[in-house]
């Protein structure tokens, strides 16, 4: 069956994949004789090579992948099971195995199942545990010997979720349910041409592009010396999503919009510095709970494993590969043409995205980002469309009331709504279903709404002309795609 | 206007959005020729909606005024007919995601109920994707189709009569996903995995009761499903509101303090339904 | 069985009682040959005299209550039923009796149960329905025709859910669960001397009082003329519950800190007018929303059913019963005498009150009023004795974010905490379990916290040794009381 | 100090709570001549605990201090040893009220568990009520006992160690209000029942999983109690903190907005357990 799979479903050297044991995700590069930690085991993905996505592996002796053909059931005997647990006494001495026993099973080679099996067997209260307690017992012991892991094909699901539980700090908290309202909210689709403005280490641009499919154009604004498509770029997504990519630098959009933009005022070189996370009391402090939370994981590790803190390198690899080598191999001198020519480029590709937001008929506006909303939106609104949806996302709620207010004053928005979600988790065993026992405490704030014509373009017939005859080539363009 | 595709100006045919107020409004369909009445007073299609851009606003008969919107999913599931209960945008969005749903996905649902998922997952999976969608319910099948006509949306997706507990979705090994959201979802199960492709996809099944769910799981299970998840999600929306506190007198200072506040709504949608997810894996 | 029964739990003409149907409570009091509305539903309580409380009556022609000795399971035969509903036509035509048929049918004086089996009868939809919607279709039917009320006695529950769910602008949205919070964090119970400053109409007040059960002193700090006690009125208490509980102006609270405080400044007659609710933009909103969900039931209908606006009056009904039968009596002359007698017996309790405050050896706070928690906090938590419990509600979460760093910099307060509860009710019945579809949005929000000694105090062991000394009287009597 | 009433100093035999920081305590057992660690440095009892006020800041050995507080029935339950898994106090809150307890009520439970929920039953029935608790594990029962004495409240409560499910609770028709935490509730409720006077009263039980409950409503239905009514509580922890938000340069101002911000924690308690109550009649 495994040979009829298409190419784009089989791993290859390069992919950026997913690592998953039960709920735990972990995105790394595939290359070969590099070796990967995943919680807590070490082992090679050269294996992986070739093998189709949402195959399990175990992990053998040296740290080699072996494919697990079908998922076992648990054929552990609990015929055997008390009635209830009044009889058990917990003095801590009910395991018969030490520490050093089980350390010398491992040595050997023995597999976690097996090793499950014999601390059973050694366990002198098991028998007496009901049923349940049994369960809960092999679940736990299997989920600490057993080194089973599937290798999946990033996506947004899997993305977001990972992002979210493994390092939130880095996505401003934005819970994968929360992110999964902005993309409806935000009518993300084929064909619209989007304004992004996030902080999220290139996850919500990864969503949208995911949701667009190639199909028209993201203008992705950003502060500082350049975007951030860390996560962006652990989508995968094939070269040609990225043409119809454009950047706009913040500082430059107010200038914009009082038309008093110059492209020659570009500083000379993008330092593509990521910035420094300005945390508050409350990341920081949330960053501590984390770090007790996670007692299994340290919160410090990189969700790129094989680019610890070089994140930016790792968007380069995929988004502007070639361009990338080439700098690298070529000498100093020819560094300096080299870095002029790119220059001119960069410049050009800055006008033409001032030209696309100059249009002022974008799609609609997403934002998602550690700054306080109300001038992102002030702003930016300017270059969308009348009856687009636009959708703002904030950790925090009460500088969303704040951009509420401010909206409602400016008018232009309609239909504004302020909400959170709550998400929650069940355990659906037989006899045993009930939500799971932890949850998140929030996932965020949206607000978000829909623009119309603001009374002045109204009342002036002449100036809305005017926009339809300037129809965009590039919408143009974005339609015939869409009839394709 | 189509429901894929947004357009700048209102056009004879298109199905635009009339908005009141707050939460208030409703869909029309626009007619050269035609009137609709609003509280503000009559609208007149040829006049007032035909040829001005999207997002404007149209001053009514009576002097009162109405916002004109180009009909999103969204709006359309707030408007909608109902011809059965609905999924609502907060579920949609779950859904979509965790169905990892983008342009080019084949996707089967059942039942269509009132289109408003339908409409969703057409919009996502547009221009390249195609949906599969049936409803045992003959009328509501028909109106169905009628609707997706006159969104333009009738060549992304194709409606099917017939009871997919027996019958299945009348395709098999070509969906991406597979969306369930019918009384006995343990009974298509089966015809669901043989509609996913055989390299695998994804499957959510939305039911209100927790039987329902419990059924669904062990049938899931069964088939060799993995990744099982339940979900439970809930909209909690805030008024923005201006909240003036009395500051009592206790002898000495009065007045009131001034602050803005996110409050929530007395009530909110308490339950809408689990929605379970699974995927089919190659193995 | 009925005739073992206790004379407290019989129903007594003049008792305060609470109307039950379904989800739906009102509370009334029992007249006799007084009309009382409910659910639509007019009817007299004479036959309700003497009955058990918890008994369920009928609505009888003529309005008596017909006392329904067992609950009759539904004999409705829905053996006959279709498996889905895809043949279902909705054609608003599928109901034979028409809306005159019915009101021939009641005013024949035919039951509900009878009315509604015909109304089965004649459905010709009815049979092709699922059994679930047979259900539910007989459950609207009933609930619509089937006049069933139950009278049972006030409680904390009944009557916190009562308001919540009918008048809930007069409770500052105060939800029965959030109250539940404040009683156990509050740690209420026999034998305290609490200082409670509530204008949520006498409900937490009656609630601390009931788990007080008569034991200990309550100390009501009041804003305006005098305490309201409305719902207070409504638990029932006996008349020595009340023997306990002493009230204080808000306005002396200033001067009874600085040690300014004289009696003499009482103004001359207490007005007992009810304070103007200063309804914000929030609260009157709200009410709108009200009024569109309850279209079934009037809003401003009053709870206490006979005292429509009169709310002090109830509370002399109950609390100073014969104080306001004499009153009412005498003339005119010997009214001023009498009212000379009562200022000076008013002005001997306020010093007493004061008094009991001063001796800040308060055994806990609680706060729920339409008022800024925080200068009521910083004022009241003088009066409290270190090591106790304080909780403070507030409708809305920003002034408790005030109150919190108020306190904290204040000092003297520790483990505090800012929360809300979310309750969710459950719908359990054979394949049919979900939560219940509509929930309440939001029961408020609670700062709790204890106090410490303050770095003042400790320093200072002469000033503790006096406080020491002068034990207050009220609190032995309190002790002797609780060991009896 | 008791359990049921205040002391205003530190006693020897007191059980105080050590107070250290923002949700770090734990209760000690106040000795002459006894000492406690803390991360502070050493508590000695004699001088450094008994005849101070309650409330009162302590000076450790190491120059950091704590404070020393009155024991409260939810103090308890945020210190004490867990033996099983216990009830916490937003639960307890609605259990109380729901079963309506106040002074003089008489109150069935089992299991006694840690004695979290117990307790609080006996702070809210004192000084005229009487809690029966039934625990079948032998040591946990014994260990309740010996705690109820420690915490001078053995007067106000019975503790029993048999299977409520088979022998009961031991008393019948004396109760107010009956509480079941025990993994099958649906078996006690005819005892249940026989244990609440004759007049009628409240009952609760406690399940963390729906089956439980499902089972339960239908014994409860069975032996003919009404107002049966299913709930779940959970409890939202929110901290509060000043956020500083930067102001994006777009080419003109700068800066940072500051504003306090109720947080809530990343994580919370997502499910305790459903809390079902009804009532028995009369009739």
């Amino acid at each position: 069956m495994e040979e009829s799979v298409k190419p784009g479903l089989r791993i290859r050297e390069g992919d950026c994949v997913v690592l998953k044991r039960d709920e735990v995700f972990k995105a790394v590069l595939v290359l070969r004789r590099r070796k990967v930690i995943f919680e807590k085991q070490w082992f090679y993905l050269d294996n992986a090579i070739g093998r189709v996505y949402g195959t399990t592996f175990e992990v053998s002796s040296g740290g080699n992948l072996q494919p697990k053909e079908k998922m076992e059931e648990t054929t552990t005997e609990t015929k055997e099971a008390g009635t209830d647990n009044r009889n058990i006494v917990d003095d801590g001495k009910s395991q018969k195995l030490t520490h050093d026993d089980i350390k010398a099973l491992k040595d050997k080679g023995i597999k976690g199942q097996e090793i499950v099996q014999q601390l059973i067997e050694n366990s002198t209260t098991f028998r007496g545990k009901t049923e349940f307690a049994q369960d809960k017992y092999i679940k736990k012991k299997k989920k600490k010997y057993e080194a089973v892991i599937t290798i999946v094909k990033p996506s947004t699901r899997i993305l977001s979720t990972m992002y979210y539980a493994r390092e939130p700090g880095k996505i401003n908290h934005l819970r994968y349910d929360t992110l999964a309202q902005m993309l409806t909210l935000g009518n993300i689709r084929a064909g619209n041409k989007m304004i992004v403005m996030e902080t999220c280490a290139g996850l919500v641009l990864g969503a949208i592009m995911e949701r667009m499919g190639g199909y028209g154009s993201v203008i992705q604004m950003y502060p500082g010396g350049g975007p951030v498509r860390a996560a962006t770029s652990c989508f995968g997504f094939p070269e040609s999503f990225f043409n119809t990519l454009y950047e706009f630098p913040l500082s430059k959009v107010d200038s914009l919009v009082s038309g008093t933009f110059s492209s020659e005022t570009l500083p000379s070189e993008p330092e593509y510095n990521v910035p420094v996370e300005e945390e508050s009391n409350g990341s920081l402090d949330e960053k501590q709970t984390l770090t007790q939370e996670t007692e299994e994981e340290s919160s410090t590790e990189a969700v790129m494993e094989s680019n610890e803190t070089e994140e930016q390198e790792t968007m380069d690899l995929v988004a502007e590969d070639t361009e990338y080598k080439e700098t690298k191999e070529k000498g100093n001198k020819e560094n300096i043409r080299e870095k002029q020519r790119k220059q001119q480029e960069r410049r050009r590709k800055l006008v033409e995205t001032a030209a696309l937001l100059e249009q002022k008929n974008a799609d609609g506006l997403i934002v998602a980002s550690r700054f306080h909303p109300t001038p992102l939106l002030l702003s930016l609104l300017e270059f969308v469309a009348p009856s687009r949806p636009f959708v703002v996302y904030c950790q925090y709620k009460e500088p969303l009331l704040e951009c509420y207010t401010k909206l409602r004053e400016k008018g232009g928005v309609i239909n504004l709504k302020l909400s959170e979600t709550w998400l929650r988790n069940y355990q659906v065993l037989p006899d045993r279903s009930h939500p799971k026992l932890t949850m998140s405490g929030g996932g965020g704030y949206l607000l978000s709404g829909i623009t119309v014509t603001a009374e002045k373009v109204q009342s002036n017939a002449s100036s809305l002309e005017a926009q339809k005859i300037e129809e965009p080539t590039s919408k143009k363009r974005k339609l015939q795609e869409l009839h394709c | 206007m189509s429901f894929v595709e947004y357009g700048d100006t209102i056009k004879d045919g298109d199905t635009a959005i009339v908005f009141l107020g707050h939460e208030s409004m409703f869909p029309v369909k626009v007619q050269h020729g035609s009137k609709t009445q609003t509280k503000y007073g009559v609208i007149r299609h040829s006049t007032d909606l035909i040829g001005k851009r999207y997002g404007s606003k149209v001053t009514c008969s009576k002097g009162g005024w109405v916002f004109i919107l180009h009909p999103t999913p969204e709006l359309w599931t707030m408007n909608l007919p109902h011809r059965t209960q609905i999924l609502y945008s907060t579920d949609i969005s779950l859904i979509t995601m965790m169905l990892e749903l983008k342009p080019g996905s084949i996707v089967c649902e059942s039942g269509t109920g009132s289109g408003s998922l339908s409409h969703a997952i057409i919009r996502t999976v547009a221009p390249t994707g195609h949906l599969y969608t049936v409803e045992f319910h003959q009328q509501r099948a028909e109106k169905a189709k009628e609707e997706f006509q006159e969104h333009k949306v009738e060549h992304l997706v194709t409606v099917k009569n017939q009871d997919v507990c027996k019958n299945g979705f009348g395709v098999s090994n070509v969906a991406d996903a597979v969306f369930l959201d019918i009384p006995s979802p343990w009974e298509a199960i089966g015809h669901a995995k043989s509609a996913l492709k055989i390299e695998g996809g994804r499957i959510c099944s939305f039911s209100p009761c927790i039987e329902q769910v419990q059924r669904t799981c062990l049938a899931m299970e069964e088939h060799g499903f993995t990744e099982m998840n339940t979900l439970e999600i809930l909209l909690r929306v805030y008024n923005v509101r201006t909240i003036s506190l009395q500051i009592p007198d206790l002898g000495k200072a009065q007045g009131t303090a001034q602050f803005k506040s996110g409050v929530p709504l007395k009530e909110m949608v308490g339950h809408t339904g689990y929605l379970t997810f699974a995927t089919k894996s190659l193995f």
